[in-house]
């Protein structure tokens, strides 16, 4: 077709398209705003479970960033020569 | 008895055979490697891409023919968009949505850099004023993707829309995603003032597990009411990330950002330079491809830094504009080319962190943008 | 040109395009992701399955379609059985056979627990008998191997014998293993003795190297001379095992224990989730496989328990009759539910070990209850 | 065909079903039993030998279980944070 | 209603249908199994195949058939040639050449070892005047390969040249590369002196990471100039090796040198053992093919020591001929060997490093030759 | 065909296959030797580079070979026994 009437309907779709981008985005981050709001309500809620379950989630937390970096450099290093040795 | 003979073992050799479309092909190849090895350009895809483009411009091998090694996982995994929608699974299973969910706002950053991928369709369709270019209107659409500054949701369009500008479009993104911490810089300090790059953002604030294993299922709501056609690639997408927030499927997550996405990238790699052929890729459509590519970068970056001086001026200066620069997505490049500059004006100013949320929004940006080119002109 | 406006645009969105079969089902999907992630319900299975019933339900994006993702995913490995049958090559490779090497005659505790198939069998049939209900006797014994307590199993025999049917049973088998410390305990204590659960075991010989390699193949021995219907099944079983225990091929069983099983996984819950659709799975049907299925588990524990007691009397008081509960399989969950009763009554008795023997007993016996179902039913 | 029919059909595959996987568990049992026996003579025949390999395992077993739990323990989380940031 | 009896009963079992090829077939498959667990011939392959061709060989279940599994990934895998080139990938990124780069003439022991394929191609063609034998001069090539004492070269040139002897010769390939602490010693004895085998070589230089990138490309373009029907083998060894040394791309070269060669050995083992049927394998050709293969080792074995020899006189003793049997390549079984015997001689003499070189230069002759029969016979 | 000229067509084969080869690797030999000669004078142009980045790379080895081995052994045996029991 005519290339007149390709760029029409190029400029169609960019109205089109950027309009949907946008929307979907700005609606996204109404969805995004209720869903923080809704996780709020649920996590107080059972706010005896999230502390425990909280609790554990930083022990193990502990357990891993315990580790000295250093330490973790070393193993890592090992751990890549072990590969590429063993592999 | 079977003939063997000089003649026919010099037919059977390259040199006899070698077309000089094909050497052209093999030295292309060759700079994407250089580009890849020395220049660490993307290297994980641009290396394989570069093979494959040499092993397939090989004479009588037929590498990436029907028959061939390269042909036969072009055929089952891009022909099938397979391929590109695994890696997005790994893109999701590796990706941490937290910035973002701390500054939904900034999604509108996300959105605001698509822009460029509109401006070059309609550049690609203006092209065709210039005599020799003649690009329908799914050729202009998946050139425009490029402006998605995302690897697989390019390659995905372009195996839809355009597959013999494959090649082109896949070489032209990846090559533009590497050039990003040459190709925006300048434009980021051409469209914002000293003060404005200044400004230090507050600290994000925390997001809970919760939070992080809700996202997923808002965003592909949102895609199942609003636009089904990006389902595949944002199906993909929130079903890796959920994958890794669940915190339920440690293998099958560790699976996604490893074994499968490894395995897939070289497989893509190599079967995306299959297409790299002579007469598919030496044409005048590819250096309009590339032109355009570098145009869509350009656009999509500054329409992202208007979009973040709009918020600067909407939030009272809470906003540091740069971030919007990350907006076109090139995860995690371009968050760390807005922090690199953001250093320049403030030796104290860490701005990664908050480039993340619209660096990560971009990439949602892009798969709508191509769920909509998918809907309007693929149909 | 190509029509581009505000009616098209409406009509390419998921709202104007959503069915209520459609809706519902994705309900359903995010119902099993609930059950994988809050209530920890199989979720290595349960989540990909459910997310794979919202991702084909999407309206336009036929996703689940031949040309779509999960499509393609299930003709290559579901129609073929070959998914099913690499899931089984693992758990051979994950699994220690060294508790029923110790204590041979556990396997008959593992024959028992299958009487829950062959009843459930009847019990579909009987179900034609309420107008609505019309199944086969394909269909019967593809429902029926529920009772099996084994996934693979159940999707390989599905494919073959029902392929209609295959995500209602998928979904009802992983629901039921999940449901197992639910289903069994009230059952167990019903039917044994204070007495009885207090049986203390004694504890297992050493079992030696060659045992565990000579094992795989005395089972696949018999299978060959009895049973080649369940070659299949009980071949790539006992090949994961011998990868295992040969101790030669570190690699290979390497890789049969982590990448293979997951990466399969992955996609077997994808594609049995895009068997998710309403006509297909909201039927009366569907509420009926659910119904057979909790009696097919109910009835397996309970023959394996009798079994135990007979065992019980026979040895003189010399085997806890619980440990029959662990026949139907669901590996290792109703071992651990064993232990746990079994605890219940004795605190020092710890059952697990014991129970393992009739726990992989069971996963042989479902294979061969498969096979000849396949053979009397599937010729 | 006739539900009768079909149930008479079920009464006779779960009778021939239950027939067979009984014998064929039961053989199986008998089977394991001889296999061990079997494992037992060769295992004495070559005990020389095995006695060499056990140590040798019984070696190769040290080296891995005489590493401290606590030791492992920490190596996991390492590991698992190595993987988790280098991949 | 469905015939459910004793008769149709016993007519699904085994022993009902077994045939004595059958029988024997599983016997061939359990001895490669014997070979592999307990005496520790090339494990990674010979285990899958022999299981490999247990399955395939069980009477009604139809493993090895189009739709039954094996026959599935045979279609797939093997012949499309996919698998073994993907292997070949996984040796390029496995495979470190810093020897050969040190030591550029030892291409030439890898040369001379390949004499053992012609002169096996002419015994193949010879073996015809024996009635009964009825080599095409394709089935010769095929055959002749196994000197190459590489397997998927070998699986590879057979699934293009005679895939009814697939089988048969990838065991011999196996089986033989296995053997070759036991072929090659008396050879390597009986061929040098004492003073030869005593001579100690001078340490390798260093080899700049530089060099080992380039090598990869100065390997292909040769092959690309002289031999492009050598480019799918030689193509996918230095792109794995590229993946290696480019160290660019850790990743992709770890997902080469482990989950991929890992998958795919477990499948290519199977798929080649389900070609182990009786009526295939159990022939006088496999006889033939066993004699020559021993034949084709032991040649190459000669002309790599002799040619060994030549570089021993040219360079005044600086070469040891003993080098010259690791041309074969068998990597790295053969290099041990020569170290092995290299110590024999004497007990600080070191020569595994050395052997290196003309190790992996044999990988490449192979190639090339395979190539050549391609170019010339496969036409 | 007769045995002979397929013999015939062998014996072609062999020369030209042999001929091939050598000439392949022959030719190899050279380009290698050119290779290696290009590589020392770019890495000469470059020495400044190359001293950096070859520093660079001494102390990565540095990291990786200082570990001790018997750490390396103990650490990979862990990771052994992590793996098999962890997957
Ligand atoms: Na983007
Ligand atoms: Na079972
Ligand atoms: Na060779």
């Amino acid at each position: 077709m005519p290339i007149e009437d390709l760029l029409l309907s190029g400029v169609n779709l960019m109205i089109l398209g950027m309009g949907i981008v946008f929307t979907f985005l700005l609606v996204l981050v109404f969805a995004m705003k209720g869903m923080s709001k809704l996780a709020l309500m649920v996590s107080e809620r059972q706010g005896t479970v999230e502390a425990h379950s909280a609790q554990a989630m930083a022990a193990g937390n502990q357990a891993q960033t315990g580790i000295r970096g250093d330490l973790i450099a070393v193993i890592s290093a090992a751990v890549n020569q072990y590969r590429s040795t063993h592999h | 008895m079977v003939e063997i003979g000089i003649e026919p073992l010099w037919l059977s050799t390259g040199i006899a055979n070698l077309e000089w479309g094909q050497v052209l092909m093999m030295g292309v190849g060759g700079v994407l490697i250089y580009l890849a090895v020395v220049r660490k350009f993307e290297p994980l895809l641009l290396l394989p891409i570069g093979f494959g483009a040499i092993l397939s411009n090989i004479p009588l091998a037929g590498i990436g023919g029907s028959d061939g090694l390269l042909g036969h996982i072009y055929h089952v995994g891009i022909e099938t968009g397979v391929f590109p929608l695994l890696i997005f699974m790994g893109v999701g299973a590796l990706t941490d949505f937290g910035a973002l969910i701390a500054m939904p706002w900034t999604l509108l950053l996300g959105a605001a850099a698509q822009f460029g991928i509109f401006v070059t369709l309609l550049g690609a369709l203006a092209l065709n004023f210039v005599p020799g270019f003649d690009f329908t209107l799914a050729d202009a659409s998946a050139i425009a993707i490029i402006g998605g500054a995302d690897g697989p949701t390019a390659i995905f369009l372009a195996s839809r829309l355009a597959p013999d500008l494959l090649g082109a479009i896949a070489v032209a993104a990846y090559s533009y995603m590497a050039l990003v911490p040459i190709i925006q810089p300048p434009i980021m300090r051409w469209l914002t003032t000293e003060t404005e790059r200044n400004v230090v953002m507050q600290q994000l604030r925390h997001v809970t597990k919760l939070e992080k294993v809700m996202f997923p299922f808002a965003v592909l709501l949102l895609c199942v009411i609003f636009l089904p056609s990006a389902a595949p690639l944002i199906g993909m997408l929130t079903f890796g990330n959920l994958l890794r927030e669940s915190g339920v499927v440690e293998r099958l997550s560790h699976a996604a950002q490893n074994e499968i996405i490894n395995i897939v990238t070289i497989f893509l790699g190599l079967a995306v330079g299959s297409k790299l052929s002579a007469d598919k890729f030496l044409t005048l459509d590819t250096l309009g491809i590339l032109a355009l590519g570098a145009f869509a970068f350009c656009i999509g970056t500054a329409t992202g830094l208007l979009m973040g001086k709009i918020m600067y001026r909407v939030t009272g200066g809470k906003v540091n504009p740069l971030i919007g620069a990350a907006g076109v997505s090139a995860v995690p490049m371009a968050a760390r080319v807005v922090n690199k500059v953001g250093l320049e004006t403030n030796h104290h100013n860490f701005l990664l962190m908050h480039a993340m949320g619209p660096n990560v929004a971009g990439v949602i940006g892009s798969a709508v943008a191509a769920g909509i080119l998918l809907a309007m002109v693929g149909g």
